[in-house]
């Protein structure tokens, strides 16, 4: 059963059709990617499935549920997640702040918990701060926990917002060219990672690359986009033998590489 | 070019002065007495504010000679109440606190002083206002609050009168300048223009300061006989300007506010043409007080400047102070409390620059004078050419 | 051939941290040089430092001989030296035209405006067709093509190109990198920062390897490329 | 030369060395307070206490001592003794209640608010029309008092009146941050400037077609909440004449008697904000302040979070105005002006935008500064102008000083030339907030 | 027509005159038609007199006044929105500015005068040079103070170089006062009495009872400002310095990395925003006729208010927005009396402007002119 689904999704901007009747599914438990040329309304698509944007026409149902007009904070408590394309953190705030942030929508005190100091709340702070650090050495970050997050390179900016988007304990994790700025080695590990965050926590996730040793190496669907418009759909093996994908997208030389 | 302070003083006291003084005997210092004063200093009315503390600097460097005498080494504390009434209550604070501080002469605007004068008579410190005509400032009855000046319930009726009877007014614009002082006179005018039936055209309020087009719009389609203005005169006269300007031919009326030179600078042709200007005032032109001709040259020579509106009033003030303090100084037989001089100055006689005053049970003149100002002036320069078209003494309407 | 850009010893600072640790090279006309090093080497801060954006406490930088360490980013680029930097840092709301044009602050020369112009489009086709679109709400991709256009438009001796791969669909990685090998034939001299270090030093003549704000390497292209470590930390080749 | 400093600095805060220091300061500091009353020498010394007391390495316990001792028991003692310094204290613990609040809204929040002594306003004219004879004026002509007004309530209602203020500066600040808050940034801050006037120019109009707060005149007089009762004040009373030299009045006891009122406040208020701060909420409102579309996107409720920023903030300036208003026993809509505002922003910058020590030090120190030193150091000058001193070397006579140049007409130029000095010489204020110390170190270069 | 849009003459010239008048003429309608609507409406609940004909009586001077003060505001404002749009901090003392640009053309006139040459000279002549020199004074002294209280806080947290300004109003307040109170005490400056320009020039217009009265200082403000704005319409997008301050506006960094000198164009900028400032304030002098050092205080307030309405950053958004506000001020201080029979009056005015502001910021939250070209999610 598809854990997510959209319908005929419409967004446009003026005259410019960003997305384009998109009807798209993401099965539970699987590592579903999007690629396509630059342009061609990937980041508008996520921002119109987490709220961002409200698309003009179509459905997008989550669990069964939809989420047309519920604003970004209400569908990231429905349980979707997600990092972007240029860095967002909190900049001047720690790392492990940073982290605790995305657990807000997960934390049960309220502000007479803050107040009092209720057991409730020191309970929940002390179980959230070893949370936290548990993400961040999960996402492969050891002892930045109190620097601040706009002083790690570039690499680690990307780890963080990975961390904080699991934070929320997310169904579906949305990334928005996670490994972009990342060396070949940095890449590798990262497929690890996300191998790891489906397999160890069950998590759904669905990818924008354009790094094919990401999309072709951990995939198990893949959806092309050009011009707003779905243009191909299938296994990396089908993606990549697909003549309209190589020309839009690939480009021969690419396609003909080894992974 | 100043008179040695301990040579004549223009000031005749209630107890003649201490003739009998020990001429050999060195001055055995007696400690240090401070009078201070509380006025804008800065700010948009410091014009004002400051003239009220020179003309006290002045009566201070005058006067003080006698307190010298017996061994007093006098000082002034001026304070800037920046015409707000937290900073004037603060700094009414810092003043009580100071025990060396026996008089006080202030403040400007009576919004500072009602609240700032709660302090000085929790702590019985006597203060004398050279300027606020706010009756309320009074009515609260305390000893230590006292005044030079007339009220604005005596002062707006007279104006009003004069609108009904001498210009004969059928109807009344009436504006003003949203702070106690002048609401307070607005609404004793209004009071009584209803009373005589004068139409009250409109009744509005505003901190406008330089552009009044759309106050004046209204007011000149309504052509109403008399438009008066309650408030300082630094607002009067761009607004009289403006409304000459765009067509009002009426008559221009005011009260203690509008009285300096300044005005004339500001509204120019504007007070003279059509049915000309006139004001109240609790405060008449140097002039109108014989005895205060030196004061004027005085004034003039030491800070440069001639002096405005209620310098006069604050030589005076600063006179009763210096003069009570001598008097309870002397009952007393040493340094007198602030108690004693409280009392004193209620007891006292004192020929003033501006008049002979003395203070009824609630701190205001028994008699105190009005005028009722026509202006002749377009400028500055000629100011002087003001002609008081009437002078009255009237009765303080008491509590 | 002289050496038309030189660093001696080099440090440079954010606040407390100590991001370049005495970092000396140099860029010789006519060629292309890469810096590879992973994230947080400081091969970003190396550009920078070059380009004026900050100054290095300590050491020299020389353009053509010349001190260049204090000076400000305006007169150095107007020396020459364009800098594409890091995250592209587009004008969000000036159009891409606009963009470009403003790539071209310091040209005079109308023709050679025109024709980076044409360069620019040639090479970016999508750029054309968003022309009077509002550089903020370009694609990540665009923006990109937006920068490494406006660095066209520069028209510099010295052309600095931080990470010019990134957020670019495949094919366009290889356009841009045939365009600056094209660029470097017409004589433009290069110094190129990418994580696609395996390309870089394809078209590259020579390359640096920082390590945590130090040159830990330096060869030709060709050799780091065979580099046993450079293939193993870099190249992800085990 | 630094070296020796930082030598020193090292040497002395180590060991015992900084209860040592500490202490013999305080003591020193309110001996010669006592000694005399009205030197600002003195009291400045002892109000560097507290300063000390927060740098210096001294366990917790000990400082929390220290502070509470100087709180409550010196600075009341003094304040007694010369009444001014209980002016001084009181209008410092107002202000720094303020800047707490205002400290939430933009320290933590990052909302611009120009209009903050709106809620202030509201907290004292709740009580001013409620606390005074008001109510039974509301057909009568502004400052026409007629005879026959009575109080409408009993002073007692003040606490009552108290909650009340909180209750409506809160509500006010929800209803000024429902509409407001799609705006961002500078727009935000225009609104809330906008939002001040607002009230402020209904304070001053409000006195037709029924007088709710007598326009300009303000309203006066208002009533005080009881003093606690004759058993508990007259032992106090007994203690303390020896020690002030004086019976204290009922006047100094009402002045006490608000400090602490005050101080209570800023209890609440520190703790309110420091909890608040260290828990989901804070890392929210930081999260808003950072970036705005992550923070939604990691689930923070955007509106709620501001609106709760809005209302907290709100909330301290109702409790503070209603004070202020029971106090003063007159407030007018003068003390609401936009300058106050801008007053208790820079306050709070000043100290160290979003460190809670931070903004209590800028508040007291623009206080000390406003109504003290300012005030002093021109009284100083015109003293010299009235004495014989002559200016060394270059043989001037105070005497001789021009009247326009009378240094006590120009307190807002030393203001305005030390606020200037203060940015660009610790831009993140006095006592920054650890945060910011970090940012800025980063950010030079 | 393409060929004529961007005929530089028509892009220039025509087209921003043409947009202040559009926005004039637009505002002034919107307005007008929506008072008499009102007045309409509650026509029968006067008993005492027709409301309709009260309103159309004073309409056309309202609509003046408020258009003469609005073109005032548009001037100020512009200052508050360049400086803003390129640094992104509310100049609090841009009103300072404002004050010392007023003053010193006023001084000018008072020295001429002093010679006498006020009598002889020709009018236009006096003005023209007193505005130069408020220009000249007001746009250094703009230049200066950004050096000195600004400069040094480039880079540091956003709210300090705002507090760093009020310093810079409270001191130059202070400053200018105590420069004119140096020989007498008095700090008011007064303009003398020369020339024509409070006569009125009148047209009678068929069709309306009392003719329209235009004062020759409102001509000549308007005119006046209208000249400016088209010149500075021409500089910022016209020239290149004008684009290089489009640029530092919204990417300091990267506008250096162009070859852009980011000091000297900020310098730039306050430059012009200064010399605006100076502008006006010559020009409100001659309407206020009196001016003191703390004149600036509310004309800022309104302003910047005027700049926010617009949008803030945006040229076009600040003439408009100055307008719009003028208006606003103008018909509630003219009309809240009426309307209410005396129950509010000309003292809600502000509210009223604010209340307005309010709502426009509702329903566009980036004010009328201002877009949102956000980063990117
Ligand atoms: N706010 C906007 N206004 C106008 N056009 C926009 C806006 N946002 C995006 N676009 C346009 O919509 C198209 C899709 O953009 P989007 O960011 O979704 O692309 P993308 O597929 O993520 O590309 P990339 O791989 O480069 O990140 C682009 O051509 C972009 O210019
Ligand atoms: N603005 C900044 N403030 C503080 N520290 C910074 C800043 N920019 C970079 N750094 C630090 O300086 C060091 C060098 O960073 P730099 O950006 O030069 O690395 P890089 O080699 O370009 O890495 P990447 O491949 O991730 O871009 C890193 O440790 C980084 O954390
Ligand atoms: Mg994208
Ligand atoms: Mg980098």
């Amino acid at each position: 059963m598809s854990l997510l689904q959209t319908t005929n999704v419409i967004k446009r901007f003026g005259g410019l059709v960003a997305v384009n009747k998109m009807t798209f599914s993401v099965d539970e438990g699987h590592i579903v990617s999007i690629i396509g040329p630059n342009g061609a309304g990937k980041t508008t698509f996520f921002n119109s499935l987490t709220g961002i944007y409200r698309p003009e026409e179509g459905e997008i149902m989550f669990k069964d549920h939809s989420l047309i007009g519920l604003r970004p904070d209400q569908v990231s408590a429905r349980g979707i997640s997600r990092t972007f394309q240029n860095i967002r953190l909190f900049g001047s705030m720690t790392v492990i702040e940073n982290i605790l942030v995305g657990m807000h929508i997960r934390l049960k005190q309220n502000a007479l918990d803050a107040l009092f100091r209720s057991k409730k709340f020191h309970a929940e702070e002390k179980e959230a701060e070893q949370k936290a650090s548990d993400l961040m050495e999960y996402v492969g970050l050891k002892n930045v926990g109190n620097e601040l997050a706009r002083n790690l390179p570039y690499g680690g900016q990307r780890r963080i917002e990975i961390a904080r988007a699991l934070a929320a304990n997310p169904t579906l994790l949305l990334l928005d060219e996670p490994t972009a700025g990342m060396n070949p080695n940095e890449t590798e590990d990262a497929i690890k990672l996300f191998r790891r965050i489906r397999d160890e926590k069950g998590i759904t996730i669905l990818l924008i690359e354009h790094d094919m040793r990401v999309v072709m190496g951990i995939s198990e669907h893949i959806t092309v986009m050009d011009y707003g418009e779905k243009i191909a759909e299938g296994s990396p093996q089908e993606i990549r033998k697909n003549q309209r994908v190589i020309e839009a997208y690939l480009g021969r030389e690419a396609a003909s590489s080894k992974d | 070019g100043q008179p040695p302070a301990a040579t004549e003083a223009p000031v005749v006291t209630e107890a003649p002065v201490a003739t009998e003084a020990p001429t050999e005997a060195p001055v055995v210092s007696m400690g240090t007495i401070k009078i201070a004063t509380q006025s804008p200093l800065s700010g948009g009315q410091s014009l004002l504010g400051v003239a009220i503390k020179q003309g006290a600097e002045l009566a201070l460097e005058q006067l003080g000679g006698e307190l010298a005498a017996m061994g007093y080494d006098v000082q002034l504390a001026p304070y800037d109440d920046q015409a707000t009434p937290d900073v004037g209550v603060a700094n009414a604070k810092n003043i009580v606190a100071d025990s060396e501080i026996l008089c006080g002469v202030g403040h400007l605007n009576s919004g500072v002083m009602i609240p700032s004068s709660e302090e000085y008579h929790t702590a019985g410190l006597a203060f004398i206002s050279p300027a606020n005509t706010n009756p309320v400032v009074t009515t609260r009855g305390y000893l230590e609050v006292n005044r030079v000046v007339g009220r604005d319930d005596v002062q707006a009726p007279a104006a009003e009168e004069y609108a009904f009877s001498t210009l004969g007014a059928k109807s009344v614009y009436i504006i003003h300048d949203k702070t106690a002082y002048g609401q307070g006179v607005a609404e004793f005018f209004r009071v009584a223009a209803e009373e005589d039936a004068i139409t009250v055209v409109d009744f509005v309020g505003t901190e406008e300061t330089a552009n009044f087009d759309a106050i004046v719009t209204p007011l000149v389609a309504a052509a109403p006989d008399v438009v008066f203005f309650a408030g300082i005169y630094n607002q009067a006269g761009v607004f009289f300007k403006q409304a000459r300007e765009a067509g009002y031919e009426g008559t221009f009326l005011g009260t203690d506010g509008m009285d300096s030179s300044d005005l004339a600078d500001l509204a120019g042709d504007a007070l003279t043409s059509g049915g000309g200007m006139a004001y109240t005032t609790v405060a008449g032109p140097v002039s109108a007080y014989p005895a205060a001709a030196t004061f004027a040259t005085d004034y003039t020579a030491k800070f440069g400047a001639a002096p405005e509106a209620y310098a006069a009033q604050a030589y005076d003030a600063m006179g009763i102070c210096l003069a009570s303090i001598k008097a309870a100084a002397e009952a007393a037989g040493g340094t007198p409390t602030r108690a004693q001089v409280a009392e004193a100055i209620r007891a006292i006689s004192y020929e003033g620059l501006t008049s002979t005053i003395a203070f009824d049970e609630i701190g205001d003149l028994p008699l105190a004078k009005y005028f009722i100002i026509k202006v002749n002036a377009t400028s500055k320069d000629t100011w002087g050419s003001n002609e008081i078209i009437a002078s009255f003494d009237l009765a303080s309407p008491g509590k | 051939m002289g050496k038309l850009l030189e660093l001696t010893n080099v440090h440079s600072y954010y606040g407390h941290i100590h991001a370049l640790q005495g970092i000396s090279l140099h860029v010789e006309e006519g060629e292309i040089v890469t810096l590879i090093g992973s994230n947080g080497a400081g091969k970003s801060t190396t550009l920078r430092t070059i380009s004026g954006l900050i100054h290095a406490r300590e050491g020299k930088v020389h353009l053509d001989g010349k001190d260049i360490t204090h000076t400000e980013p305006h007169i150095v680029v107007s020396q020459g030296v364009g800098h594409v930097p890091e995250g592209r840092g587009i004008f969000p709301k000036l159009t891409v035209q606009e963009n470009l044009e403003m790539g071209a602050f310091t040209v005079n020369d109308q023709k050679i405006i025109k024709d980076r112009l044409d360069l620019t489009f040639e090479l970016f086709p999508r750029l054309k067709e968003r022309i009077s679109q509002f550089g903020g709400t370009l694609s990540g991709g665009e923006q990109q093509m937006l920068a490494i256009g406006r660095g066209l438009m520069q028209n510099p001796r010295i052309l600095m190109l931080d990470e010019p791969s990134m957020g670019l669909a495949p094919v366009l990685v290889d356009v841009i990198f045939d365009t600056i090998k094209k660029l470097n034939e017409q004589g433009t001299t290069i110094l190129l920062v990418e994580q696609n270090a395996l390309m870089a030093l394809s078209i590259a003549h020579r390359g640096y390897v920082l390590q945590t704000g130090s040159i830990v390497l330096t060869d030709d292209a060709a050799k780091l490329k065979k580099n046993e470590m450079v293939q193993k930390s870099y190249l992800g080749i085990d | 030369m630094k070296t020796f400093f930082s030598e020193l600095y090292k040497k002395a805060n180590s060991g015992f060395w900084p209860i040592f220091i500490t202490l013999g300061l305080l003591i020193a500091g309110t001996i010669s307070v006592y000694q005399s009353p009205r030197s600002l020498s003195a009291f400045l010394t002892l109000m560097l206490c507290p300063l000390l007391v927060y740098f210096m390495k001294i366990n917790m316990k000990v400082k929390t001592f220290i502070g509470l001792i100087l709180v409550i028991v010196i600075l009341p003692v003094l304040g007694i003794r010369n009444i001014f310094y209980l002016e001084v204290i009181f209008q410092m613990a107002v202000f720094a209640a303020l800047a707490l609040g205002l400290n939430i809204v933009i320290g933590m929040a990052g909302l611009l608010d120009l209009g903050y002594v709106a809620f202030y306003a509201v907290g004292a004219y709740t009580w001013a029309i409620f606390g005074s004879k008001q109510l039974s004026l509301l057909h009568s002509i502004p400052g026409a008092a007629p005879a026959g007004a009575e109080f409408a309530l009993s002073p007692n209602y003040f606490w009552l009146f108290l909650f009340l203020g909180v209750g409506l500066a809160a509500l006010a600040g929800i209803l000024l941050g429902l509409p407001v808050l799609r705006l961002r940034g500078d727009y935000l801050a225009i609104v809330t400037l906008g939002f001040g006037e607002v009230i402020r120019v209904l304070a001053l109009n409000l006195d037709k077609p029924i007088n709710l707060t007598n326009g300009p005149q303000g309203i006066t007089p208002i009533q005080r909440p009881p003093l606690p009762p004759e058993f508990i004040l007259s032992p106090i009373r007994n203690l303390l004449t020896p020690i002030v030299g004086h019976v204290p009045s009922e006047a100094e006891f009402y002045n006490v008697f608000f400090y602490f009122l005050a101080l209570i406040i800023i209890m609440i208020a520190i703790t309110v904000a420091t909890r608040l701060e260290d828990s989901r909420i804070g890392r929210a409102w930081t999260a808003i302040r950072e970036d705005e579309t992550a923070a939604i996107a990691m689930g923070i409720p955007l509106v709620k979070m501001k609106l709760a920023a809005f209302a907290a903030g709100a909330s301290f300036a109702g409790a503070m105005g209603a004070l202020y208003a029971a106090n003063r026993t007159f407030v007018s809509p003068e003390t609401f002006s936009f300058l106050q505002s801008i007053g208790v922003l820079t306050m709070v910058i000043l100290g160290g935008l979003g460190s809670i020590p931070g903004v209590i030090f800028g508040a007291s120190a623009v206080v000390i500064l406003n109504i003290q030193v300012l005030q002093n150091f021109s009284l100083y000058l015109s003293e010299l102008r009235q004495s014989d001193a002559v200016i060394p070397i270059i043989n001037f006579a105070w005497k001789d000083l021009s009247n326009q140049l009378d240094p006590a007409k120009y307190q807002k130029l030393v203001f305005g030339i030390i606020l200037v000095v203060m940015m660009i010489f610790r831009p993140s204020g006095l006592i920054p907030a650890e945060r910011r110390k970090r940012e800025l170190v980063e950010d030079k270069e | 027509m393409k060929q004529f849009t961007s005929n530089p003459f028509y892009k220039f010239i025509l087209f921003p005159i043409g947009q202040i008048i559009v926005f004039a003429l637009g505002a002034s309608l919107v307005l007008s038609l929506f008072t008499v609507l009102l007045a309409y409406i509650f026509r029968g609940f006067m008993t005492e007199f027709d409301l309709v004909e009260r309103v159309l009586l004073i309409l056309p001077q309202v609509v003046i006044n408020g258009l003469t003060i609005g073109f005032v505001y548009s001037t100020i404002a512009l200052g508050y929105t360049m400086v803003y749009g390129v640094l992104e901090f509310i100049n609090f003392s841009h009103s300072e500015i404002f004050m010392v640009g007023g003053i010193v053309g006023v001084e000018l006139m008072a020295y001429f005068d002093h010679t006498g040459a006020l009598q002889t000279m020709n009018q236009y002549v006096i003005i023209a040079l007193a505005i130069l020199l408020g220009m000249v004074i007001s746009g250094s002294l703009a230049v200066t103070v950004e050096r000195v209280a600004y400069k040094p806080l480039r880079g540091a947290p956003r709210l300090v170089p705002l507090i760093s300004a009020i310093g810079m109003s409270f001191f130059l307040q202070d400053a200018v006062r105590l420069i004119l109170s140096l020989t007498t005490g008095e700090f008011n400056v007064i303009l003398p009495n020369f020339g024509t320009f409070d006569e009125f020039l009148i047209l009678a217009v068929p069709g309306i009872a009392t003719p329209l009265r235009f004062q020759i200082k409102s001509i000549l403000l308007v005119g006046v400002t209208v000249i400016m704005l088209v010149g500075l319409n021409y500089l910022v997008n016209g020239t290149k310095v004008g684009k290089a301050i489009r640029a530092v506006a919204q990417d300091r960094p990267s506008a250096s990395l162009m070859g852009i000198n980011v000091n000297m164009i900020i310098s730039i900028t306050f430059l012009i925003g200064g010399a605006l400032g100076g502008a006006a304030g010559v020009l409100f002098a001659l309407k206020a006729t009196k001016l003191d050092p703390f004149v600036g205080f509310f004309p800022g307030l309104k302003a910047f208010t005027a700049a926010v309405l617009g949008g803030i950053g945006n040229l076009t958004g600040a003439l408009l927005g100055g307008l719009i506000l003028g208006l606003l001020e103008s018909f509630s201080a003219s009309y809240l009396s009426t309307f209410t029979n005396g129950a509010f009056g000309a003292e809600y005015k502000d509210i009223f402007a604010f209340a307005v502001l309010i709502l426009v910021l509702i329903l566009r939250p980036s004010g009328l002119l201002g877009q949102t070209v956000g980063q990117k999610a």
